[in-house]
């Protein structure tokens, strides 16, 4: 027994030196990989909303019961409120869409006017087939969504008014799916203003 | 007539039978010397009972049975021992034999003549036919005497004659059914005598219609069969005449069953009637490198030579000379080589009619599979076997293998199939002796 | 001499990759490009080097019985050190090496060296075999991913080289998984074929 | 139970220190656990197997990766312990461990001669087929066919059976229709020798250079008749060799290699060239100043190359003396040298 | 004593048989070439010259291979390159570009074939491989340009140009070709109604159903006057090769029929928008199924070689036909499918030896 | 740990959130798992074992079975200790770390278990059990669950699946190495480069499955 508790006491010690580092290190850079996450998400929110003015303010919106329908992943839709930094005027929204595509949940970085009309898109994250759904990403695909609303935002296949990409219709749809349903779901929270009903 | 009875598989080679079918069977005069294998038979040779200078009469015993396995052997002729010693034979490079001069071919009865063989035990008959050194002249040479003797639990209740003659080109069988009928018939009744079975038929392939029709006027129950190749060969006989399948790795008489070749039986007449041992046989000499094909009664120990001169010579292109059938027989290298009991056929193929493909990979088309009489999967088999993967041959049933070589005939990749399972059999063989 | 023996056995002569075949999962999936064939090189060095480095120093103090466990836990530290640090600085390259990252744990490669050399051998020449392993493995890999990245991209280091044509109608199949194993295996047809001649010459 | 953790660390420990803290007792504690489980663990399998297995499998690295073909270390270990497996199956570990496997498997027979399979028949092209032989191109097959197309029934039949079986590529189809081994890759495995139908390959010590290259057991005129190389038992060999170390049987001479000094009479002397010495160039055997004449030499020489007074430096008749070196180790005073084409053994292609 | 004769030795039997590698690719190459003619007829001079170049690429491979690895170059002429070459051209549509099929010949000679031992030896059917290589490393052109039937009689030859018409080609980039639509693709949208028409509303798949019903008659769909591949189309013509194999003793009926079966019984069972409600014939008839029913299902070298196993494999690559189709994401699943059964091939001929004669099976 | 925290642990998790199982989620997760995304041929995961154990058909057999035990008895250690140890403290950075001594460890006392109460199973799935310890698909798939946000059931049924798809994948090439054995491949390429090829070909063949239940 005394034999066995020395190997069970020396893992152990290994153990603790080894999570002692560890916990030092993840102290480190922990903050500055929340700070990165953070960063590529502002950037995103400003590239995608670009064309609704020059400074604006963003304020993260509460709205009870917005969750992502279609994501397959348990997310909220983080319904952020874009307004004039000066005026204060409310001018639209940025939301990350979550849509399962051929290899990976596709994260699409989306913003509105707040007429529902779509301004921007961007994918935040996509491990999808390099040549392929990967090219989701890319210009000219991705500019597409602008300027389309909630009833054109799918592929032609399904009578929508997105191209696919060739041999990646599933990405394509991943995406366009997603970012419709999420437009949806804040139309159904009565977010836009004007015509924008069913 | 309805359909004719016949096994699973098989092939269609041309059987270029008309060369020789009607050419009667001649005899042909033992030649200046014999060279007298001393392996006549599958088994052990037998020991030499003679030495160089030795006088000897025709049906003497030449060389003594040595094994269970085994036969005497004796001389078909009459004259004196030149010498004892290895000499090149039909079926290896060389093998002990006895070299005679012939100085007399008459003689030859050296057991008293039975004509009532009823009068004698069966067991009488059996020894008779074992001291008379008869092996099956379907081709194996096979001790005839073994084949009588079944261990007593087993039932023999069937003896099937096998007038099949599939193998294409050879017509001794079929000539010795048209000439010598009652020789044949006779020896049918010794052997259903000494095996004591209630039945008894005689299986022809259809090709031979006269032969069927002699037989049946002369009372024989014949299966009339199909012609196709190996349907001679004994399970699939057995196959298609009783619907019995001899087990794997077992024999007819598992089935209680025991087949013989036509020449067996006349061979058997002969050693119980007349009291004269196995000392010739019939043999076709044919193909297109021959002048005229014919059908002879030789001496065993005549050169190929002797029966070649006697067909008329060779023509102008030989390319290949085989003891035995196109389909199992052995290629020769020379004529100098003596007939054995189980030469049922000489062939000088012509450039023509040999076989000459480039062995090409196998291509996978299931044709030999398909024409496998035994149902193997010979491709398989012989990939295992080219591989020298013994153990996986012989998983694949290579030792079940009857050697007809229809896959090989059928594969269109030219494969040597048989060989390589042939090869396979012998290191399998070996392999387990090597256990043992 | 013999401290640069220990280094260069591993670039070709024990090359974890071609000679030995360690390490196939992260070596194969991603490789799509150089620059992730660099980053995963880079990562999987460091952690060799790093636990060849603490097995020789510890090779006297654990116990056989307990060793394989421990070995794991040292690896494991420094997998996940490497894992924090790429997400901190670099993390555009934690993003496509994706899952591959933690599971430098169970690379064969370096439990091998850290069983097979550390646990016997002084810390410096644990740390050259351990650097030697380190560079064999990432030059194995840029050699793969270059046939990938040209072929399946038409770049090298996102540089264009085959042309504007090429780029845009690339033969894709090299960056996707059947074209790894393809490519692999001719690679090590290849090498077969270079030793027959060396030893035939 | 996890909760109770927190509240014990936040309770104990300040918050800065509490990021590191923290995981080292979450990790420390599991890692205690399965140490203890391990070990127990450990402890219970003590009904081990194979000795020998496990003495392999300490020398294994135990990453268990599967590269070797056999799921895991041990199992591989057994396999080699049991014959099945190659010693040096395992991918990850180098040559020298390799060895010390081998060792611990007891397969390496430590052998103080080294050998190389050597084919004894020279004849391939110089030897007459009897006949055209049609079927597949293996010895084996042929054999099968009457014996082969030679008409020698002992020679070779050049299809290379042996090369195909010797798993170092150590041979290959010479130039002349006879396989050639190659001495550096050769590792003595027998895989040729049980490869070859007509048994004529044979384990040869590689010291040794010369060699009779000829199965033939037939009369001198039979074989003479079916190849130009063969021996014909004329027995010129067995005279000229100065060591006795021929003896001629069936009309086949055969040199023992335990007395074969290399000398090369023999080869000279056969009339057919059956007889092959793969001595490029000999040395010469050269008495230097230290002799003290003691004449120990003399008696050894077997070919009488030295000669002198008693006690008088001994001379080597150069033209005698063949270089197989008996009298150098027999010298007392470490007189004798052999010079020239010294280094001839490895230098040869 | 006359001069002794000496004979060649040889294994037997002494007389062959009478067919040859060489006689049975070929008669491929001849069952082939109605079905060449009736896509010229089709689709252009163009897929002849795909064909010709698919052909010619294939022998040169197999040359070039052969020399590398010093193996008998006479295996070149053995006819097997050939029909490996003239099957991926049948694979593929009939406008892409000229160097589609020389580099599929290419992967299939070298990758498929030699790299396994050469004939006889591959695993999986080298034009299949070559095809689903060119579909992996260039989706677009192996998606795009399909043509309509006669439609090269009105526009010329089309042999100057890549061959994908210049709007289409304007499109591709990154987006949707509209492509000359074959009766799998309309089927596959029809699929897609249920949730076309909840998302946009009933009517939605009306253009998708009219073009169905243009899609063609059966008439149509059997003489080959539809789009598709340069040699799938043409039912007809391709029955009428397969007869002549069949006549020839080179088609063994086991594997076609048994695939074609499973797939006509599938495609009633599911293969309508509900259950048993399918249109078999429409299923046979549509794609690749007929091309590689009779040409490539049929390939021994990948395929079985016991008789149980034929039809095992027939099945099973009717049901994963049918499957890719129903609810894969590809149109048409035949050339996987038949992929996918050679990788299982070895195990099929492991598990289904004939019983020997006489042999008994022994329970369990 | 209370049996009921485990409860309310599992309850939580993200599939069984809403009501019962989602019958289409779990029929993409098993094809997906088996065929599209099949952890050998096309997510590099298992390559080592996929190369070294695919000689024979047996031992294909068996070391697939032991996969699929191991991975699912994995699944399960790391999907708790994740769920109830590491997420609560907010230690999920030592994942890895923990992930690998629950795997190695499992594996151990699973085969001393085995051992002493199921020699007949040890004998048949026990020798493969260490070369599955430092497999990187268990450790992959401990990982990916986490990273696909799987709940306890999902998770699960994503193992056994993977298990299925690696054995389907191995039985295949075990069977096609078989016959290769006597194949005229080419010298250069026998051996592990020809695996290679073949594994690239199956690649390449799964790619048929694409798109199946997505
Ligand atoms: C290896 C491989 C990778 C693929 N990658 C993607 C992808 O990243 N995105 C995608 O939408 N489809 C991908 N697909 C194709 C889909 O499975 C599906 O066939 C396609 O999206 C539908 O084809 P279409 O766009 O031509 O209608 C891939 C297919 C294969 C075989
Ligand atoms: C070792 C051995 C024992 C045999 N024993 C008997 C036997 O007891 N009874 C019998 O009828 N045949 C026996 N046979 C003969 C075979 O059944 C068969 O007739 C013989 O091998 C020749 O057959 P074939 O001409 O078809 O090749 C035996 C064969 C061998 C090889
Ligand atoms: C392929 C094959 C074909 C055979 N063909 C015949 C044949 O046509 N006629 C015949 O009598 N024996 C033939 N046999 C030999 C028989 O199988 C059997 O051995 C013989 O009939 C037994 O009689 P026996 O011992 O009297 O020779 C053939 C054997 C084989 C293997
Ligand atoms: C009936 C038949 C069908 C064939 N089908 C194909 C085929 O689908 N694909 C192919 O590459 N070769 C085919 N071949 C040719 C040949 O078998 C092929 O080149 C080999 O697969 C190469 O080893 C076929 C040959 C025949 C006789
Ligand atoms: S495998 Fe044997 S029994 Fe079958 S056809 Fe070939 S030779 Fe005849
Ligand atoms: S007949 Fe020839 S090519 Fe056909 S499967 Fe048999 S061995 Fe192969
Ligand atoms: S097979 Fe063995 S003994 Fe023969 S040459 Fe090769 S290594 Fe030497
Ligand atoms: S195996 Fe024997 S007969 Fe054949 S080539 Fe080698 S030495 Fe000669
Ligand atoms: S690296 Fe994945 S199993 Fe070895």
């Amino acid at each position: 027994m005394g034999e066995i508790l020395r190997l069970g006491l020396i893992l152990m010690l290994v153990a603790l030196v080894a999570a002692v580092a560890l916990g030092f290190v993840n102290s480190k850079t922990a903050p500055i990989i929340e700070e990165q996450e953070r960063m590529r998400r502002q950037e995103a929110m400003r590239t995608v909303t670009s064309s609704l003015g020059d400074s604006l303010q963003f304020d993260s919106l509460a709205v009870e019961g917005l969750a992502n329908p279609y994501a397959m992943v348990d997310r909220r839709l983080a319904v952020v409120a874009v307004s004039d930094a000066v005026s204060g005027d409310r001018l639209g929204y940025t939301f990350v869409a979550y849509g399962k595509g051929y290899s990976s949940t596709v994260q699409t970085m989306v913003g509105v006017d707040s007429s529902g009309r779509i301004v921007g898109c961007s994918i935040l994250y996509q491990q999808e087939t390099p040549g392929l759904g990967a090219n989701a990403e890319n210009q000219p695909w991705i500019g597409q969504f602008e300027g389309k609303r909630i009833s054109q935002c799918s592929v032609r296949k399904d009578g929508g008014e997105i191209d696919s990409i060739t041999g990646a219709t599933i990405t394509s749809r991943a995406v366009s799916d997603s970012v419709r349903e999420g437009l949806e779901a804040m139309r159904e929270q009565d977010l836009f203003e004007g015509g924008e009903r069913a | 007539m309805g359909k004719l009875k016949s096994f699973a598989g098989g092939t269609h080679p041309p059987d270029r039978k008309h060369l020789s079918s009607d050419k009667a069977i001649e005899r042909l005069p033992a030649p200046e010397t014999v060279c007298v294998s001393l392996c006549q038979q599958l088994g052990a040779p037998s020991e030499p009972t003679v030495k160089k200078g030795d006088k000897v009469s025709r049906g003497q015993e030449i060389g003594s049975q040595s094994g269970f396995i085994s036969l005497p052997t004796h001389s078909p002729v009459g004259g004196t021992v030149l010498k004892v010693e290895d000499m090149p034979m039909p079926h290896r490079r060389s093998g002990p034999a006895v070299l005679i001069k012939t100085e007399t071919e008459e003689g030859g009865q050296v057991f008293e003549p039975w004509p009532e063989f009823r009068e004698h035990s069966p067991e009488e008959i059996v020894e008779r036919i074992k001291l008379a050194a008869v092996c099956g002249m379907g081709g194996a040479s096979f001790p005839t005497y073994v084949k009588l003797s079944p261990p007593p639990e087993k039932n023999i209740d069937t003896l099937i004659l096998n007038g099949v003659e599939c193998e294409p080109y050879l017509t001794a069988d079929h000539r010795l059914m048209l000439e010598h009928p009652d020789d044949i018939i006779l020896g049918m009744e010794i052997l259903v005598y000494a095996l004591g079975a209630e039945n008894v038929m005689m299986g022809i392939e259809m090709n031979k219609p006269d032969a069927v029709e002699l037989m049946r006027e002369k009372g024989v129950e014949v299966v009339p069969l199909k012609v196709k190749y190996p349907q001679g060969a004994e399970k699939q006989l057995i196959d298609a005449a009783l619907g019995r399948e001899v087990p794997a790795g077992g024999l007819p008489l598992d089935v209680g069953v025991v087949v013989q070749n036509v020449g067996t039986a006349k061979a058997v007449a002969e050693a119980v009637r007349d009291g004269v041992p196995s000392l010739r046989r019939l043999v076709t000499v044919t193909g297109l490198g021959v002048e005229s094909p014919v059908n002879l009664d030789v001496a065993v120990g005549t050169p190929f030579s002797a029966l070649i001169e006697k067909a008329g010579g060779y023509r102008e292109d030989v390319a290949r000379l085989i003891n035995g059938g196109p389909m199992m027989g052995i290629a020769q290298y020379t004529d100098e080589i003596p007939v054995v009991k189980g030469t049922s056929g000489v062939l000088a193929l012509n450039s023509h009619e040999a076989r000459d493909v480039a062995e090409g990979p196998c291509i996978r088309c299931g044709k030999c599979t398909d024409s496998c009489p035994m149902k193997l999967v010979p491709s398989r088999i012989a990939r295992f076997a080219e591989y020298e993967k013994w153990e996986q041959a012989e998983k694949q049933g290579a030792l079940d293998c009857i050697a007809c070589g229809t896959c090989s005939y059928v594969c269109p990749a030219g494969r040597y199939l048989v060989h390589y399972i042939k090869r396979a059999q012998e290191m399998i063989r070996a392999l387990r002796k090597r256990e043992a | 001499m013999r401290l640069w023996g220990e280094f260069a056995k591993g670039i070709y002569k024990e090359n974890p990759v071609f000679k030995q075949a360690l390490g196939m999962c992260p070596f194969l999936a991603v490789t799509t490009s150089v620059e992730n064939a660099l980053g995963m090189g880079a990562a999987s060095t460091f952690v060799v080097v790093c636990s060849n480095f603490l097995v020789s120093v510890l090779r006297k103090l654990i116990p056989r019985k307990v060793r394989i466990p421990c070995y794991i836990v040292i690896i494991a530290t420094f997998v996940t050190l490497v894992d924090m640090v790429m997400n901190a600085y670099a993390p555009q390259l934690h993003r496509s090496l994706g899952i591959f990252i933690p599971l430098i744990v169970v690379n064969c490669m370096i439990l091998g060296r850290a069983e097979g050399f550390a646990n016997k051998n002084t810390v410096i020449k644990s740390l050259a075999d351990g650097f030697g392993m380190g560079v064999g493995f990432t030059l194995a890999m840029i050699l793969i991913a270059s046939f990938r990245e040209i072929l399946g991209n038409g770049t090298w280091l996102a540089v264009n080289v085959l042309g504007e044509r090429f780029h845009n109608q690339p033969v894709l199949i090299a960056i996707l998984a059947p074209g790894a194993f393809i490519i692999m295996g001719f690679i090590l047809g290849t090498f077969n074929i270079l030793e027959r001649r060396k030893a035939g010459r | 139970m996890s909760h109770l953790l927190v509240v014990v660390l936040s309770a104990g420990l300040q918050s800065q220190v509490d990021a590191i803290a923290q995981p080292a007792l979450v990790l420390g504690a599991v890692a205690l656990v399965l140490g203890l489980g391990l070990a127990l663990a450990a402890k219970k399998l003590a009904v081990r197997k194979d000795p020998v297995a496990e003495r392999i499998e300490e020398f294994l690295p135990g990453a268990n990766c599967g590269g070797c073909g056999y799921p895991g270390c041990p199992a591989f270990a057994e396999a080699v312990a049991e014959g099945k497996a190659p010693p040096n199956g395992c991918l990850v570990v180098g040559p020298e461990v390799d060895e010390k496997i081998a060792k611990a498997a007891g397969q390496e027979v430590e052998e103080s001669v080294k050998r190389i399979a050597v084919v004894r028949c020279g004849g391939g092209h110089s030897a007459t087929d009897a006949f055209e032989y049609h079927g597949p191109p293996e010895c084996a097959s042929a054999m099968l066919v009457m014996g082969g197309q030679k008409t020698c029934p002992y020679g070779c039949l050049g299809f290379g059976d042996c090369v195909e079986a010797c798993p170092f590529d150590a041979i290959r189809m010479g130039e002349g229709g006879i396989p050639v081994v190659d001495e550096e890759s050769c590792t003595a495995c027998g895989r040729c020798v049980d490869a070859c139908p007509k048994g004529i390959i044979e384990l040869w010590p590689a010291e040794n250079d010369v060699m009779v290259a000829c199965s033939s057991k037939d009369k001198g005129g039979v074989a003479r008749k079916a190849c130009s190389v063969a021996c014909i038992g004329c027995r010129k060999c067995e005279k000229a060799c100065p060591v006795d170390a021929i003896t001629v049987d069936d009309f086949l001479a055969r040199i023992d290699p335990e007395k074969c000094i290399n000398c090369g009479l023999c080869a000279t002397e056969c009339p057919t060239g059956a007889i092959i010495d793969k001595v490029p160039a000999r040395p010469r055997a050269y008495i230097d100043s230290n002799c003290v004449g003691c004449a120990i030499c003399v008696e050894i020489c077997p070919l009488d190359a030295i000669s002198g007074e008693h006690k008088q430096r001994h001379e080597v008749d150069q033209e005698k003396c063949v270089g197989c070196g008996l009298c150098v180790s027999k010298c007392p005073t470490n007189a004798i040298r052999l010079v020239g084409a010294l280094s001839y053994r490895r230098s040869e292609g | 004593m006359a001069e002794p004769r000496y004979f060649e030795l040889a294994v037997s039997p002494h007389v062959e048989g009478h067919q040859t590698t060489r006689k049975v690719m070929f008669d491929v190459v001849i069952a082939l070439l109605p079905a060449l003619a009736a896509a010229v007829w089709f689709f252009g001079p163009r897929a002849l010259l795909l064909v010709v170049l698919s052909v010619g690429a294939a022998l040169v491979a197999e040359y070039a291979s052969l020399r590398f690895m010093k193996r008998p170059i006479s295996f070149v002429l053995d006819g097997s390159a050939i029909v490996t070459g003239i099957l991926l051209a049948f694979n593929l549509p009939p406008a892409v570009p000229w160097w589609i099929p020389v580099a599929g010949s290419a992967f299939a000679i070298v990758v498929a074939k030699q790299a396994f031992g050469g004939l006889g030896h591959n695993i999986m059917n080298p034009a299949l491989l070559g095809r689903a290589f060119l579909v992996a490393s260039f989706p677009v052109l192996m998606t795009a340009g399909w043509i309509a039937p006669g439609r090269w009689q009105q526009e010329g030859t089309g042999l100057t140009t890549s061959g994908i018409p210049q709007e289409q080609l304007a499109e591709i980039e990154g987006a949707d070709a509209i492509t000359g639509a074959t009766p799998l693709n309309i089927m596959k949208q029809t699929y897609d109604r249920e949730t076309m028409d909840s998302r946009m509303g009933e009517g939605a798949t009306e253009q998708v159903r009219e073009s169905l019903s243009s899609g063609g008659t059966y008439l149509n769909l059997f003489l080959g006057k539809i789009g598709g591949c340069i040699g799938e189309t043409s039912g007809l013509l391709l029955l009428l090769g397969a007869l002549y194999l069949v006549a020839r003793g080179v088609l063994e009926v086991r594997l076609p029929l048994s695939y074609l079966g499973t797939v006509a019984l599938l495609g009633w069972v599911f293969g309508g928008s509900g259950w048993f409600n399918g249109d078999p014939l429409f299923h046979v008839l549509a794609g690749g199924v007929i091309l590689g029913g009779l040409f490539m299902v049929s390939d021994m070298v990948t395929t079985p070689v016991t008789p149980k196993g034929r039809v095992i494999f027939g099945v099973g690559a009717g049901l994963i036909t049918m499957i890719v189709r129903r609810w894969g994401g590809y149109p048409e699943g035949c050339s996987y499918s038949i992929l996918l059964m050679n990788l299982a091939t070895p195990l099929i001929d492991r598990y289904t030896r004939p019983r020997i004669l006489g042999e008994v099976k022994k329970s369990g | 740990m209370s049996a009921s925290m485990l409860m309310a642990a599992v309850l939580a998790s993200p599939d069984t959130g809403g009501g019962g199982v989602n019958v289409a989620k779990m029929m993409a997760i098993i094809l997906g798992a088996i065929f599209i995304n099949n952890f050998v041929l096309s997510r590099f995961l298992g390559i080592c074992p996929f190369l070294g154990v695919s000689k024979q058909l047996d031992s294909a057999v068996g070391m697939g079975a032991a996969v699929i035990f191991v991975m699912t008895l994995a699944t399960l250690g790391s999907w708790l200790v994740y769920h109830l140890l590491l997420v609560p403290m907010e230690l999920t950075y030592l994942r890895t770390i923990a992930f690998i001594l629950i795997i190695a460890s499992l594996v151990q006392l699973v085969e001393m278990i085995l051992q002493k109460f199921s020699p007949a199973l040890y004998s048949a799935l026990g020798i493969y059990l260490p070369l599955i310890t430092t497999n990187c698909a268990i450790l992959g798939m401990a990982v990916l669950n986490i990273d696909e946000r799987y709940g306890l059931g999902e998770s699960l049924v994503h193992a056994v699946s993977a298990g299925i798809g690696f054995t389907l994948a191995l039985v295949l090439m075990a069977g096609i190495r078989e016959r290769l054995e006597t194949a005229d491949v080419p010298p250069a390429l026998r051996g592990l480069p020809i695996t290679f090829i073949i594994a690239g070909a199956m690649s390449l063949a799964f790619f048929g499955f694409a798109g199946l239940g997505g």
